[in-house]
């Protein structure tokens, strides 16, 4: 068996999670002994037809992108979102808080109106096509990608964790943003990350997305106790997950 | 001489974001000569408004992977603004010194894996591996030391955490910062690496000129990025960053869903060649010596060599790194000074920062809990929009009666050589501030 | 108390060390289930009782606690049947002869076979994959058969194609005194026997409860409905054994995922007397 | 035993000594907080500190640590971890803990990578100087040690007394200059510190006596509580982890670029994460929060009582503050059972 030929493609984001692959510098050799980089375009100029594993970032925003989305799906034994956009819309989604034409107006002014200007409602990839693997973290994490490539390669289920950072908060020994009468959301974001922002002095933003059952009626509760509003909860809630049912008390 | 010439790249490739370039000419006449921007928009404006000053930089860093510490740092510089704070002086110099990591880190990701290709005939870094090792090695240590410097100081390679509105969340270890320098010490021979092979390869670069103007941050004595006011090639007055809409005055373009700008003339260039050109005389020895290594003199204007003026930066950044590193271990960092009180209120606050890819603003009006009600981000990429195409315009006729292939090469290099970072450039200056 | 830690020259195994082993033969079973003749390289018997189970290991994969499915009576060599599911079961299906596996292990109780079953009437209740360690047990008796009254065996199965070592049923039968019965969940087109759930079998059989010992495995779902089929038939509890299921990582009473309250089964189980559990809340 | 009596100074440069000698981990700041981590000099020590964020059992049973690494062909080669290393300024309800999981790692199948880090500690256990917001060490009997440590330190009015036992304490008296036996006056006044700690470590009260915390468990199973509490529940796993007692782990492998050539290591578990008890093809063994939420107060009351014959709480107060809901208390949740008996439970 050959290496896997494996592509990269971008859609609606901020390219920080392919950036994190560039970012792989000198284990980027080691990655290429493992797969075999066919389609890239941020870094290479060729076009590849069937690919084992599409790696898909970003948003869907466009018709025209469904389609491409759709047309990479076809060509893909596995499709891996990658990044908060691609694995549940991320900051992207905010936008849909506004009414389209409201956002239009906003950022473009009295010239909204042109047609390529136009943008649909934002998505995540899987609300358009399956998807066999998600990759979470705005921006993702390069340990845990090229632990989870490895994983891939010899042919075991990738582990991702259905944890809360607080668990490698706790293994981290940060001292809790609550200690603080921060609003942290460590306690119902999926781990992974090695709790990065909570051991940056940073409370937890949520960028990973919820685990698979957030507590989140705990986490409206709670708020009293710490003398926050639910308003403020649903602010910090609202920057990665918008779109999140899960997150809705 | 081909009779007609007919260019469609669709997403140019090696570049950030997604352009077209599309060109038609028959029998030396152009039909149609166009920079397209076709990125999806994402309303970045739109997003913020409604959310905490807390959150601005959180979300605003997602506008760009590449430049998140510039925008970052310009966000948390015009929130800072418009809650009237201060900053001490050690904390704002932490701050340019995350802000280097990213230059070094961006300009080495663009030469090393998106113009060496284009220099030595290949399509992508891969080939490189084999035919160019000692190259390829220096280009990852540049780029690697960039991330490590970012990630020690703002906590991570991409979207910083630990830059706040008041200062920081926490502060590198002065251990870290010794270990710090040493990797900056063991970078400047990886970028002579660069810089000879660049030397060998300026021949490549098309001998292509056009005046324009340049504009960038200046600040008296200072080679600066961080700090200072607007300065212009085309005028000694300088503008305060607080009216940057004076500088880039923007408009919509129907080719792009990204903005284009203009100044005195119709475009302008911002970037590492506009810094060069305004501020060449105050880089540090050893950047200075490579420039003069590099032929690069004040007053290039030929776009390409925006490639030779990242290297040079490169090596400045190090260099200037170096010293404030020393100057931090000196005097100690001061736990004390990490952050200040923020007190949210009514008000609006602008700034200005150089992104690797130009000069960047930010503008943002809060209400009196400290909630975004109106926002703009004028982003270096848009400002270079028209400059693409007017250099197009030009530059097309001179290179008509070329080879189909090679004039494809010479458009795409182009575009390449401005680094343009497109998925930031797709923000629209909101005239009617909300 | 503190023995262990003030014997500073001693040094104790590894528990967590595999050992060596050599994959022999491969059989299909199944769409997802198949079987693997093993052998340690050292060349030593296992050493196993039937109902115990070792921890399989595939470096870089991990490991996963697998039942024997062969009595010791039959040799040096011993055998595992394998249900897809995961990683570490995944990998194990692409295993051909020659290949190496890790082994700890044998771990945990077994069917009293030496003691509650010799010389009782015996009932083995078997759902699905169930069958697999339970094979085990009736290999054992069926190669001391003499030891043993007689023997009722019940499969159920989900389809006729889930069905597990058809093959062998002719030889379990016998030396006599065996009564078989299978029933399907669903049938197909070409099966003719029963059709029901696996209590649907209870009732066919006639056997004195006080003479007779139940061994019962199968999935979480199949046992409460099985017990209260033979409590009805007035089996006690002491004369019933379960073997049960659990998350289990270390095998050896450390890592805490398969307890139940109080109890680790990879050290108190698989196999337990049901009266010891009925209180456990988290048993069945 | 013998009682030694050390100044500030004597005491600082022994510090010194001791770090000369071997790895020493020892109490130090972090951010508002303390943490074990290891001493560079004597001056980073902090005796005075009230509870640390992980217990100091992460130095024998760590966070993360690798069992085996393997190599192609089914090859694994155990890695142990036997250098000597002095752990400094455990509290007593720590030091408890850690006779705890000596007996847990120890029972049945002995595991050795544990024991072996165990053997290599010399612990010097100090008595607690400044009570934590949620100790009630003082109520469940381990806010005093008096026997089984190596070195036991304990402040007095201008510097510490310390009490070193069996050759490991030896080794740390050998390297005392001038040591100087505490007289009578001294001893006396460390029985007031043991008798004062033992009142003082009280933040919370429980009213339920220890050894009929297991009777009360066992007929508590339906009781409304768990629901109640569970209802606030994040399944964090916060407050199994802090726990000095706690000491469930997941086993994972990794593989290096080659993929056939990693470590397979264990992992600081929790009982209360959802995926605790799951098996492959989906079912969960404890699905609920609430069963989850008990199991946890059942193993500190009553399973580990039942294999030790010690309560598995030690009063450290971590969990208590550890958990962000706020509903981790043992002590209010101990109480409560008491004082609510379940409608059930009574009318028996
Ligand atoms: C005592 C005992 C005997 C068993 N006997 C057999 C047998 O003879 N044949 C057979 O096919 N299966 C048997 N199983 C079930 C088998 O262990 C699981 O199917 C297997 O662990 C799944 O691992 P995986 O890596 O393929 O799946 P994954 O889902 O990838 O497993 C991930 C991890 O979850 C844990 N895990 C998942 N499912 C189980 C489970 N059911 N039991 C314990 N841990 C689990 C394991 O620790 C594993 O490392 C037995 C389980 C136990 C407890
Ligand atoms: S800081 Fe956040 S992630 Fe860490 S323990 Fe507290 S709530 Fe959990
Ligand atoms: S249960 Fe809580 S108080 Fe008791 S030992 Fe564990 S962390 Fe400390
Ligand atoms: S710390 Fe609190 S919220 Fe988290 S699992 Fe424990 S009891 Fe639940």
């Amino acid at each position: 068996m050959g290496k896997p030929r494996v592509a990269i493609f971008d859609f609606a984001c901020c390219e920080g999670c392919q950036l994190q692959i560039a970012n792989l510098d000198e284990d980027l050799l080691n990655l290429i002994e493992l797969v075999e980089p066919v389609e890239w375009r941020e870094a290479m100029s060729e076009k590849a037809g069937q690919i084992d594993v599409a790696i898909v970032e970003g948003s869907i925003t466009r018709a025209e992108d469904e389609q491409r989305l759709k047309e990479i799906r076809q060509r893909a034994e596995i499709l891996m979102a990658l990044g908060s956009c691609a694995t549940h819309g991320g900051v992207n989604k905010l936008r849909n808080r506004v009414p389209l034409e409201e956002a239009q107006r906003i950022v473009y002014g009295a010239s909204a109106g042109m047609p390529h200007l136009q943008s649909g409602q934002v998505k995540a990839v899987h609300e358009v096509v399956p998807v066999d693997l998600k990759i979470y973290g705005c921006p993702i994490e390069i340990t845990e990608f090229s632990r989870i490539i490895r994983e891939l390669a010899a042919g075991r289920t990738p582990f991702v964790p259905n944890y809360p950072v607080c668990v490698e908060c706790k293994l981290r020994e940060n001292v809790c943003r609550y200690e603080y009468n921060e609003i942290c959301l460590g306690p119902v974001t999926r781990a992974g990350c090695n709790a990065r922002c909570p051991s940056n002095g940073m409370w937890c933003f949520g960028c990973r997305g919820p685990v698979d059952h957030p507590n989140i009626n705990a986490a409206y509760d709670v708020m009293a106790k710490y003398g926050k509003t639910v308003e403020d909860l649903v602010g910090k809630l609202e920057l990665f997950c918008s779109g999140e049912e899960r997150i809705r008390g | 001489m081909a009779e007609t010439v007919n260019i469609q790249v669709d997403h140019i490739t090696r570049v950030e974001g997604h352009g077209n370039i599309v060109l038609r000419a028959r029998d030396g006449h152009i039909e149609k000569l166009e920079w397209q921007v076709p990125e999806a928009p994402r309303f970045f404006e739109a997003m913020v408004k409604g959310r905490s000053w807390q959150d601005i930089q959180t979300v605003v860093s997602r506008i760009c992977g590449i430049c998140s510490v510039s925008h970052s740092l310009a966000a948390l510089k015009a929130v800072e603004a418009a809650f009237g704070m201060e900053i001490p002086p050690q904390m704002q110099r932490l701050r340019l010194l995350c802000h280097y990591g990213e230059q070094l880190e961006s300009h080495s990701l663009h030469l090393g894996y998106l113009v060496a290709p284009d220099l030595l005939g290949q399509k992508s870094v891969l080939p490189l591996i084999e035919s160019h090792p000692d190259l390829v090695r220096a280009v990852m240590k540049a780029h690697s030391t960039g991330n490590r410097w970012m990630e020690v100081i703002g906590g991570r390679m991409t979207h910083p955490v630990r830059l706040k509105v008041g200062g920081f969340t926490k502060l590198p270890t002065e251990e870290e910062l010794v270990s710090l320098r040493t990797l900056l010490e063991e970078c400047l021979p990886a970028l002579e690496v660069m810089a000879d092979a660049l030397h060998d390869l300026a021949d490549r670069l098309p001998d292509f000129r056009r005046e324009t103007e340049y504009v960038a941050l200046v600040r008296p004595g200072e080679y600066t990025f961080y700090e200072g006011h607007i300065g212009s090639t085309d005028t000694e007055e300088t503008v305060p960053p607080a009216q940057f809409e004076k500088v880039a005055n923007e408009y919509v373009s129907p080719q792009s869903t990204a903005k284009w700008a203009r100044w005195h003339r119709e475009s302008y260039m911002v970037g590492a060649l506009a810094r060069f050109n305004l501020n060449g005389e105050y880089l540090l020895p050893r950047a200075a010596a490579t420039a003069s290594k590099l032929g690069l003199e004040k007053g290039n204007c030929n776009p390409y060599w925006n490639n030779i003026a990242q290297m040079v930066e490169c090596v400045q950044v190090v260099e200037d790194g170096i010293r404030l590193i020393d100057a931090l271990l000196e005097e100690g960092l001061d736990e004390q000074s990490r952050t200040v009180p923020v007190t949210p209120r009514d008000g609006e606050g602008a700034a200005a920062v150089e992104a690797p890819r130009g000069i960047l603003f930010h503008r943002y009006r809060f209400d009196s809990r400290g909630f975004c009600i109106g926002a703009n981000m004028c982003i270096p990429t848009n400002q270079n929009h028209a400059n693409i195409q007017k250099d197009f315009e030009k530059l097309v006729p001179e290179i008509l009666d070329r080879d189909q292939e090679e004039i494809r090469l010479m458009l795409e290099m182009l575009v390449r050589a401005y680094d343009p970072c497109i998925s930031c450039s797709t923000h629209y200056l909101d005239v009617t501030f909300v | 108390m503190r023995t262990m830690l003030q014997s500073e020259e001693q040094t104790l195994e590894d528990i967590y060390r595999p050992r060596p082993a050599t994959v022999v033969r491969v059989e299909d079973m199944t769409r997802t289930e198949k079987l693997f003749e093993l052998e340690l390289d050292s060349g030593e018997p296992l050493g196993h009782m039937p109902g115990q189970f070792v921890e399989v290991s595939l470096a870089g994969i991990g490991e996963a606690p697998i039942s024997i499915s062969s009595s010791p009576t039959r040799g040096r060599r011993f055998e595992l049947v394998v249900r897809r599911v995961g990683s570490l079961t995944r990998a194990l299906h692409h295993l051909k002869p020659g290949d190496k596996v890790g082994i700890r292990g044998p771990f945990g109780t077994w069917f009293p076979v030496d003691t509650d079953l010799r010389g009782r009437d015996v009932i083995f209740i078997c759902g699905g994959i169930g069958l697999v360690p339970v094979r085990s047990a009736i290999q054992y008796v069926v190669d001391n058969r003499t030891d043993y009254g007689h023997v009722f065996i019940l499969f159920g199965a989900r389809t006729p194609a889930d069905r597990l070592f058809t093959d062998e049923y002719e030889q379990w039968c016998s030396p006599g005194e065996v009564t078989f019965l299978e029933t399907v969940d669903k049938r197909d087109a070409r099966w003719t026997g029963a059709e029901g759930v696996i209590t649907t079998l209870i009732p066919c059989i006639r056997f004195d409860p006080a003479r007779t010992v139940a061994v019962i495995c199968g999935p979480p779902v199949m046992y409460r409905f099985v017990i209260v089929g033979l409590k009805e038939r007035g089996m006690a509890e002491e004369n019933i054994f379960v073997s049960l299921e659990r998350r289990m990582k270390c095998g050896v009473g450390k890592c805490g995922h398969c307890q139940i309250n109080h109890i680790y089964v990879c050290q108190k189980g698989p196999v337990f007397r049901l009266s010891e559990i009925t209180d456990l809340e988290e048993a069945l | 035993m013998s009682v030694y009596k050390l100044n500030m100074e004597q005491l600082r440069n022994w510090v010194g000594r001791l770090i000369a000698e071997r790895p020493v981990y020892g109490v130090r700041q972090k951010d508002e907080r303390f943490v074990f981590g290891r001493l560079k000099k004597p001056e980073e020590l902090r005796l005075d500190y009230d509870v640390t964020i992980l217990p100091p059992k992460k130095y024998i049973l760590p966070t993360r640590e690798n069992l085996l690494a393997y190599q192609p062909g089914e090859h694994y080669e155990s890695l142990w971890a036997d250098e000597p290393f002095v752990l400094l300024g455990v509290h007593p309800y720590d030091f408890v803990a850690i006779r705890q999981l000596d007996l847990l790692f120890e029972r049945e199948k002995p595991d050795e990578h544990y024991l072996r880090r165990r053997r290599a500690a010399t612990i010097i256990v100090a008595d607690v100087e400044r009570a934590s917001d949620n100790v009630f060490a003082g109520c469940v009997g381990t806010a005093v040690v008096k026997d089984a440590f190596d070195g036991l330190l304990t402040r007095v009015e201008d510097g510490y007394l310390l009490e070193v036992r069996g050759e490991k304490g030896e080794w740390l008296a050998s390297l005392l200059e001038s040591p100087s036996p505490a007289n009578a006056a001294e001893l006396s006044r460390r029985n007031d510190v043991w008798e004062n700690n033992r009142r003082r470590l009280r933040k919370h009260e429980l009213k339920v006596p220890p050894e009929q915390l297991g009777d009360l468990l066992r007929r508590s199973v339906d009781h409304p509580l768990w629901e109640e509490k569970a209802r606030l529940c994040y399944s964090c796993g916060s407050c199994n982890l802090v726990c000095p007692t706690c000491y469930c782990f997941d086993v994972r492998d990794e593989s290096d670029w080659s993929l056939d050539k990693g470590v397979r290591y264990r992992v600081w578990d929790g009982c209360l994460l959802e995926d605790f008890a799951m098996v492959a093809g989906g079912h969960n063994f404890r699905p609920t929060r609430a069963a989850r939420y008990r199991h946890r107060y059942y193993r500190k009351g009553l399973y580990v009582p039942e294999m030790i014959g010690e309560l598995a709480c030690v009063g450290c107060g971590r969990c208590i503050t550890a958990c962000t809901a706020g509903i981790a208390n043992p002590v209010e949740v101990y109480n409560r059972l008491q004082e609510e008996p379940h409608e059930d439970d009574a009318a028996e």
